[in-house]
């Protein structure tokens, strides 16, 4: 009974630490003397060799760390190789709106206008590639700038970033202007 | 009750109102307006915080205390069963449901302490994996989304912010009285619908239109809706709101009893 | 054989991973549908209620994740520090349980609940990943709507959102005439 609790303290500090665990740390930790933790260790070991168990205790110069079986290798490649569903919500998408059009953007800017933190929406886009750091803004604390990536351009079918219509402000401006007389007109042709 | 306090102590108003309930040990249900709004009035007369964001929260609750005390006070009129409803009604629902969730919450606190015995690890993919990055495709991500429906989101998006914004005030850094118009806008409205029969909300709104305009616009639009003059339709998200006038006529403000 | 080896292969992955594993992504990466690796896996964790093992498989919302059972912290914290988790203010869990009964919910209909503004709770819960935004209220203003995480089940030990302690109006009247003949009693003590 007791052995089954210290086999269950020892699996459970493997398997927090990660890292290797001397002998005299893990057998302070169980309350039994070094001589026993190791009998206990060893005895686990063996319980590991089971080949529905995935994991294995391995001995590193007195010290104990948990780790996967080498036969587990290939699978470990194929799940961190299957891709996660992408998926651009309309947090994302409100976002990115706001970076493209804004662009230089600093993130309390972006938060500014959407009335909400957006670390996370920020943090996405720029694992996606939509978005990167573009440089610092001249104020204090120098807060990050965003703007959009080449990624962002192709995927849009832009060609060249003089295609982007708010790398000059101006030219934003006149793409807007633009962009709402057209809407304007469609609105009252109908 | 003579000992200052300190307002913040309370979450707000319907948590100290819960805190003057529990003190008298008196049933939610039977609240003594009377008392409670004298002690509530006690609480926030001593009130050390002058914050005007948080003191204006407690006053806005002190005037429906008020209200409800002064209705309770009224004689009884002879009424139909149906509305001889209980004036504190509203109010005994809402510190219940408030009541409620800061009593859900205390469950909440023993399961967090619970949860955090669990403990987790840290991924140790081996290093020679962790080097693999996955491909992310943007183009995939992005699917069918074009540079037209994102400019439409951004539109929307700035919309919202305009309409935050009093354009007529942050203009000018000083506030000036508008007189907006009612029988002119209302008349406006219907001479647009006439003409053009279908359009958009933002059609009826000049390039600058104050909050004021906008809101006289979108009441009077309401009040034709509801006169059967005219219908509004919103298709989806971010969309402006698109009217059909109905009508041929134009009536009179007065006539519409607006 | 194959079973064991399956079993072997996901707990190599869970450890491996450290973080919630989806169920899709583990049935491919062993190679099996879904329901086959829903059905190993809850196998597993039958096993792992064993009192010689100081590990366990949660479930949050569909996915997995390998973490010690809560009766093996004393000994671990003997061994090492614990990183302190974000104390959740009285505010704070008022604010979040409004958020979890009631998702998705706007600012304004929390603070309606609440009689107070909530924008200072409401960004701290989205910073410590408690809550996230799930979208817009077709609504005018199109106000944005919270909902709680994958973190949030995690912090509070919940495997879905299904199992959030249910509070029916009746177990309401319940805790108040409690609360209520307690308090009497405490009066009558003094």
């Amino acid at each position: 009974m007791e052995l089954k609790q210290a086999e269950a303290q020892i699996e459970a500090i493997l398997f927090t630490m990660g890292e290797a665990v001397e002998l005299s740390r893990l057998a302070q930790a169980i309350d039994h003397d070094e001589e026993t933790t190791k009998k206990i260790i060893h005895n686990m070991m063996d319980k590991y060799a089971d080949e529905s168990r995935g994991i294995q205790i391995i001995e590193l110069d007195g010290a104990y760390q948990m780790c996967t079986k080498a036969s587990m290798y290939d699978t470990i490649i194929k799940i961190t190789r299957i891709p996660k569903k992408h998926v651009l919500t309309d947090v994302l998408l409100e976002t990115l709106s706001i970076i493209a059009y804004k662009q230089p953007i600093t993130k309390l800017q972006i938060e500014t206008i959407r009335g909400v933190k957006s670390d996370h929406a920020i943090n996405k886009l720029i694992e996606y590639n939509l978005i990167c750091e573009v440089g610092r803004l001249d104020a204090p604390g120098k807060p990050i700038l965003f703007g959009t990536t080449e990624e962002f351009l192709r995927t849009f079918g832009l060609n060249s970033l003089d295609n982007l219509p708010a790398v000059n402000p101006e030219k934003l401006e006149d793409f807007k202007l633009q962009a709402e007389e057209e809407a304007e007109q469609i609105t009252l042709d109908i | 009750m003579s000992i200052p306090v300190k307002l913040e102590a309370f979450e707000g108003p319907l948590d100290l109102l819960l805190h003057l309930i529990d003190k008298n040990k008196i049933n939610i249900y039977d609240i003594p307006i009377v008392e409670i709004t004298e002690q509530y009035l006690d609480y926030i007369s001593q009130m050390e915080n002058k914050n005007l964001e948080i003191m204006s929260e407690f006053l806005v609750m002190a005037a429906t205390l008020i209200n409800i005390k002064s209705r309770m006070l009224l004689p009884v009129q002879e009424k139909t069963e149906e509305e001889q409803t209980d004036p504190r009604q509203e109010l005994v629902e809402r510190l219940l449901e408030y009541k409620m969730f800061k009593y859900v919450s205390e469950i909440l606190k023993e399961k967090q302490e619970d949860a955090a015995r669990y403990l987790f690890k840290q991924p140790t993919i081996p290093k020679e994996i962790a080097n693999y990055k996955e491909e992310i495709d943007p183009s995939e991500i992005i699917g069918d989304i074009t540079l037209q429906k994102l400019h439409e989101i951004y539109r929307s998006i700035m919309k919202r912010q305009n309409d935050k914004i009093d354009p007529i005030r942050s203009k000018f850094g000083k506030i000036e009285r508008e007189d907006i118009n009612l029988t002119e806008v209302f008349a406006k409205i219907q001479e647009y619908g006439i003409k053009h029969k279908v359009f958009y909300f933002r059609n009826l709104l000049e390039n600058q239109s104050s909050k004021m305009e906008i809101i006289v616009t979108f009441l009077g639009i309401l009040e034709l809706i509801r006169l059967g003059r005219m219908k509004i339709e919103q298709e989806k998200m971010f969309d402006d709101i698109k009217i059909t006038y109905l009508a041929s006529d134009i009536i009179q403000i007065e006539e519409a009893g607006f």
